[in-house]
């Protein structure tokens, strides 16, 4: 077993990375409408809603998995539609791993806003309203920014949850390298032959590396981003 | 009429049911701590939707709730002057002054510039709030709202964190918003020679109710609303126009329904109106003219009313021609100078507050 | 109520894909004996290294024969104990809504025409035994290559067959006993029992085991009632 | 298949709730400190703890839990250690279960906290100081209080997170009905079995009917905190 | 001394470099907003610790950077009324005013109900602190520094949001903590009224530095300082005795270095010492004895010196016995007056602010 890693690891080590950030990115949005939506919302249904949200991580990952395939998989109706209204196709492909990424790490992302949202101080966008902001100006100068913290916060969690996901990638996307194969799944192929382990446990040195020094990064932001937000 | 407004609102063991109108230029809310006044200043600002009520402002209907209307706060154009502040932490004092033009793009009134210069922000524009003293964050607030182009202001107790001489140099300011840019305010205030200095119309509130609307002299005027008012600040207040000018001794003449008063120069021009106010405490009272005294305002008039007091003193109304003046006396003078209503008397004031100078300008 | 090794009763370490034929078995044992015995199922992988982490395993019954070989070679089974106790036959699958026609398993047969642009559902033939049988077989029939680039490696062979019952995969390789129980796929074909080494479920008592009940259970096995029940969930039982 | 709950059923509903409740109980007050310290320390080697915090999410359960097993079996050294010490076992047990759901949960619950905590307002807790309340005492009357919020989200996803949990858990303590099969790992066991998919729908269900009943009420109990917190 | 404290601490451009020392009292700290007050004030709390210091109350040395002294704010038992409130949100004001006292056991010495009694708390008890208004805040967060049995009391503004009424009722009882608990309190405030009413030691701070230090007398006697103890609040600081009590009109009669002075009747014992405020602006000059008005107060004196004043106006100080009375009066009258140093006059004082009444006092 030499250091330097080989083309496959490689492929692994950037797909996780594609994937990873890929689930983070698109699922911001709607974790931060969603935060919204249980924070300040009063409907019918918010608590199923709610419930809903925790889904994936109640589940058993192979269950999530199950679902995905027969709801994004080619014959399920959610697959169709964005296959055909978009040509976006998520079976057996790094986008569907980045599916089941984002939707793990979903109620990680909503939580964590939805805790900084909480804690906004309404009064201040109360000042910002009489101020000539509406809904949206509101929300844009005033909400996002005190709120940003939490949207840190949840953008981490998503990056690390996906960047350790297995279960319900591997049960909705299979295992094909070079496509889908990421490092928990790469790592888990080995761990299942006997004499695996030396090589699992240097992907896992690997994962650890590259996940550490994302990690970092977003704390020392995150540290900038708290200074700058020192209350009045 | 200006604003008009009707509320009732419960807020726990606290009901609000205020109603007023009144017209143009500064409406003060006056009362004490309790009263309700933020609250009828947050129903006004939008901020606060009550049970029951109904306001307009210039003409606009902005809340009617029997008819179900309730234009939101981000739609009144109503500038607000927080009680605490309420500055964004998480932008800069620039940032903060410019926040109003973010959604007005309209060229408004008074400029950056001239904000920033009147409120002596320029060495703040840089700092996040909470790098700022507590009356730094106030003058901020103000340019807040000054900035975003309001066709109401509303300013709750906007100088009670500022120094006095502070307070001298924004109150003008106050005053020329006022008079020239004809944006009406609603200012919410403790401090009596603010709002005589201020305001049009006062508004005396008391346990959520409004106890007495009308011009600053009428409400000031009335012995009966003295103890409301404040014992100590009470006085009357006379509309003036200056008269003349003496420049050998730097004086301004004033003539107002009760005579005429000298004060320190005036840079206004002849004919020009002001205000006055004459406490009560300030006043003293002479059966004949002094004599070789330094105080340069002596005026005929007699005694109207003499209300009761306390056990040492007791507050006189003077009839000064077809002015009045509210005077304060020892009960032991009252009857040394044996004065009782029909007494013909001489009104000897020291000072007396004017719409120019900070406070008090003595005479 | 726990059922640890402690009150008696026997904790049996077996694959997953054991679950219905053993839990129907540990059924027959409790009625027959009076005794009880506990299956815990999971990977043959964890199952295994649980065993050498020093699980109190008594049995461990695994789906191949290299993880109870990695046990052998830690002394943690009796060798004495150890034979093959089932076996496994291979076989292609089709989504059964597709109505497909039976295919001919035999050297160079057009796998990948069949596929058109479609993947090839089965175990990962990387780590996963019904993978690495599977991979055997094609290779043996040399259609491997032709193939290896349309491979949907899934986790386990559940995991291959879900992905042919959905239709998301055209064909797929699994074992029969899953490929019988699933009413949603199709047997297209059997692989040739020469064509991979043979699948075996070897079963072996662990050498930590103190249970006196091994050796009965070990037998009980055998029995009628015991072959009964794993043929009908399709498993050939070895003498 | 009848709609009455089985007793091994009910057996694994019991355990789930065990492991989940004992997990997110046990692993609070170390998640506290551990956000203390990442929220408000300052010391060499922050990032590191930070990083480790985070593994348990990075990694793939199937590593966690081989980590565990090395660690906290019974021929693991902190295993041996708790077993002599204080006669805890976890190896095969449902402590053990317990201990991959608390490890598993942690980085959620103290990412939770510290959210909290980094919006806690300081000044109120100078304010205490000036009242006579040292460190401790600002803790326990202000700062606590104020971060109820971050804690409870903590629990509650700790409780989701552990009350889905499968991959540490079979890999640590196996699946031993009735010691340590939890309903993930029961479900996990009928997925593996030809034809039990209608049995693993069936336990899926229960899963999620008695997480959110659990989901369900912690919302409510935040709820109501949240009106007695809002700011002055 | 009671304080003595010295820090210098930069603050972005902001550079504190303070030192003052005081004794017993009340010490005022003075200065226009952004002079360092509030900053000065949290190195003392302790809540600021400065690059360079030292602090000692009542011999105990609190800071020292020299030798490495720090004790933590919780152990230095201070009070503090904050210019912003800072109540707890997540406790009532019942459980806001008890924290001191689940961190102290001793049974201090305001309790609980005359705490609740003196700032009228009782309606407000079981409320959370977002329900109160702006003045209620204040009062509550006074009466949980009073109530954490403080060994030096810092309160910073702490009536800039009462009315006028209440702070009448709350100003006698800080007194009553500064005559009778012995407490020593640093007063930040912008009101001259307060401040000469309250203190004993005046610190004047401007640009971070202190100005002047002195008893009150002093500070606000100076010439040369009525710019920046604020114009039209300039006057002198008499220290008086009670000497009668006048029962038929209620008064009370007043002795000090300057002659008698007569004031509403005083509920204190013969002999009691009381600190009369006469402003400058309250001072009318005669020069031959009065007749016939109903000022009560006419003392005989000199004038000692013509201070410079502007175009209009200027200020005589007046000798008077021993004492120094400041008047201020218009050129006009100087010159019609023919006033020079060591003319004979008459000073006719309207009003004076006492130790008593809750701003000024007519007589
Ligand atoms: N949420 C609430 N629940 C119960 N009472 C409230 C609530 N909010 C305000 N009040 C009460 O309503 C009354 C009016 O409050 P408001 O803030 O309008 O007073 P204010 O006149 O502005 O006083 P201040 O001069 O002290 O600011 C107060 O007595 C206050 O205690
Ligand atoms: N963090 C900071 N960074 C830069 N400047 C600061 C900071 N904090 C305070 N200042 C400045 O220090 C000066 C003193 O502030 P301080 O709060 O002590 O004033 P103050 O005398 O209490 O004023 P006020 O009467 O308005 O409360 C102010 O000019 C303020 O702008
Ligand atoms: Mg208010
Ligand atoms: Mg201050």
């Amino acid at each position: 077993m030499t250091l330097a890693l080989t083309p496959e690891e490689l492929d692994a080590i950037r797909l996780s990375l594609r994937v990873a950030l890929w689930a983070m990115a698109c699922s911001l949005p709607p974790a931060v409408l969603v935060a919204l939506v249980l924070a300040r919302g009063r409907f019918w249904g918010k608590a199923l809603l709610d419930g809903i949200v925790h889904l994936p991580l109640v589940l058993p990952p192979v269950v999530t998995g199950y679902l995905l395939l027969l709801l994004f998989g080619r014959q399920g109706p959610l697959g169709r539609f964005f296959a055909e209204a978009f040509g976006l196709v998520f079976a057996f492909r790094w986008t569907g791993a980045a599916l089941a990424a984002a939707i793990m790490g979903f109620p990680l992302m909503v939580r964590a806003i939805r805790l900084s949202l909480e804690a906004v101080d309404r009064r201040l966008e109360a000042a910002a309203a009489t101020l000539g902001a509406g809904a949206l100006g509101v929300f844009a100068t005033v909400t996002l920014p005190l709120m940003l913290p939490g949207i840190i916060a949840g953008l981490i969690l998503s990056f690390a949850r996906s960047f350790g996901e297995f279960g319900a990638t591997i049960t909705f996307v299979s295992n094909i390298p070079g496509e889908t194969e990421t490092l928990p799944l790469a790592i888990y192929a080995f761990t299942q032959a006997p004499g695996g382990d030396p090589m699992a446990l240097r992907l896992t040195l690997v994962s650890v590396a590259v996940s550490m020094s994302a990690l970092l990064a977003a704390e020392l932001l995150a540290r900038r981003l708290a200074r700058k937000l020192a209350p009045a | 009429m200006t604003i008009e407004i009707e509320a009732e609102h419960r807020l726990g063991a606290f009901r609000l049911e205020a109603a007023f109108a009144s017209g143009p230029g500064v409406t003060a809310l006056f009362g004490r701590s309790g009263a309700g006044k933020t609250t009828l200043v947050n129903v006004i600002a939008g901020l606060l939707r009550p049970a029951r009520g109904r306001l307009a402002v210039e003409g606009a209907l902005l809340l009617d709730t029997a008819r179900g209307i309730f234009v939101p706060a981000h739609k009144r154009r109503i500038g607000y002057v927080f009680q605490e502040g309420r500055l964004f932490p998480h932008l800069t004092v620039w940032q903060n002054l410019l926040f109003g033009r973010w959604f007005h793009r309209k060229a408004a009134h008074p400029t950056m510039a001239e904000v920033v210069a009147l409120l002596d922000l320029a060495p703040l524009v840089d700092r996040r709030p909470a790098a700022l003293s507590g009356g730094e964050k106030q003058r901020v607030a103000i340019g807040r709202a000054l900035l975003a182009d309001p066709r109401l202001l509303l300013m709750d107790e906007p100088l009670a964190s500022l120094d006095a001489e502070r307070k001298s140099e924004i109150l003008p300011y106050i005053e020329r918003l006022r008079d020239e840019t004809k944006i009406p305010i609603v200012y919410v205030s403790h401090s009596i020679p603010e709002v005589t200095r201020l305001a049009t119309t006062l508004v005396l509130m008391a346990a959520g109710r409004v106890e007495a609307v009308g011009t600053v002299e009428e409400v000031m005027g009335r012995l009966d609303l003295a103890p409301k008012t404040g014992r100590f600040e009470a006085g009357a207040v006379l509309e003036a126009r200056v008269a003349s000018h003496d420049a050998t001794y730097g004086l301004t003449q004033l003539r107002c329904a009760a005579g005429e008063l000298t004060v320190p120069r005036l840079a206004l021009p002849l004919g020009t109106a002001v205000r006055v106010r004459i406490r009560a405490r300030d006043v003293i009272i002479a059966r004949e003219p002094p004599r070789a005294i330094s105080a340069l305002n002596v005026l005929r008039g007699r005694v109207a009313e003499i209300a009761a007091g306390d056990a040492a003193q007791c507050e006189i109304r003077l009839a000064l021609g077809s002015a009045s003046l509210l005077a304060r006396i020892t009960r032991r003078s009252l009857a040394e100078l044996d004065l009782a209503p029909g007494s013909e008397v001489f009104a000897v004031v020291k000072s007396v507050a004017l719409g120019d100078g900070p406070e008090t300008v003595e005479i | 109520a726990p059922a640890r090794a402690e009150d008696g009763s026997l904790l049996v370490f077996a694959a997953a894909s054991l679950k219905n034929a053993l839990d129907a078995v540990d059924a027959a044992y409790a009625k027959a004996s009076g005794r009880k015995a506990v299956a815990s199922y999971a990977a043959s992988s964890a199952l295994a290294k649980q065993i050498a982490a020093g699980a109190p395993a008594d049995l461990f019954i695994s789906a191949d024969e290299d993880w109870m070989d990695y046990l052998a070679a830690r002394r943690l089974i009796e060798p004495t104990t150890r034979s093959d106790l089932l076996g496994n036959a291979l076989v292609l699958v089709a989504p059964a809504a597709n109505h497909p026609a039976p295919v001919a398993i035999a050297p160079g047969f057009p796998l990948a025409l069949l596929l058109g642009d479609g993947r090839l559902a089965m175990a990962d033939p990387k780590s996963v035994p019904a993978g690495k049988y599977g991979k055997a077989a094609l290779e043996r029939l040399g259609v491997w290559a032709t193939v290896a680039g349309r491979i949907a490696p899934a986790a386990n062979v559940r995991a291959a067959l879900l992905l042919v019952a959905r239709g998301e995969a055209p064909y797929g390789i699994v074992y029969r006993t899953d490929a019988a129980a699933e009413p949603e796929v199709a047997i297209v074909g059997s692989f040739p029992a020469a064509s991979h080494p043979p699948i075996l479920y070897p079963v072996a008592v662990t050498t930590a085991s103190k249970n006196p009940d091994a050796a009965r259970y070990l037998a009980f096995l055998r029995s009628d009632a015991a072959r009964a029940a794993f043929r009908a969930q399709g498993f050939t039982v070895l003498e």
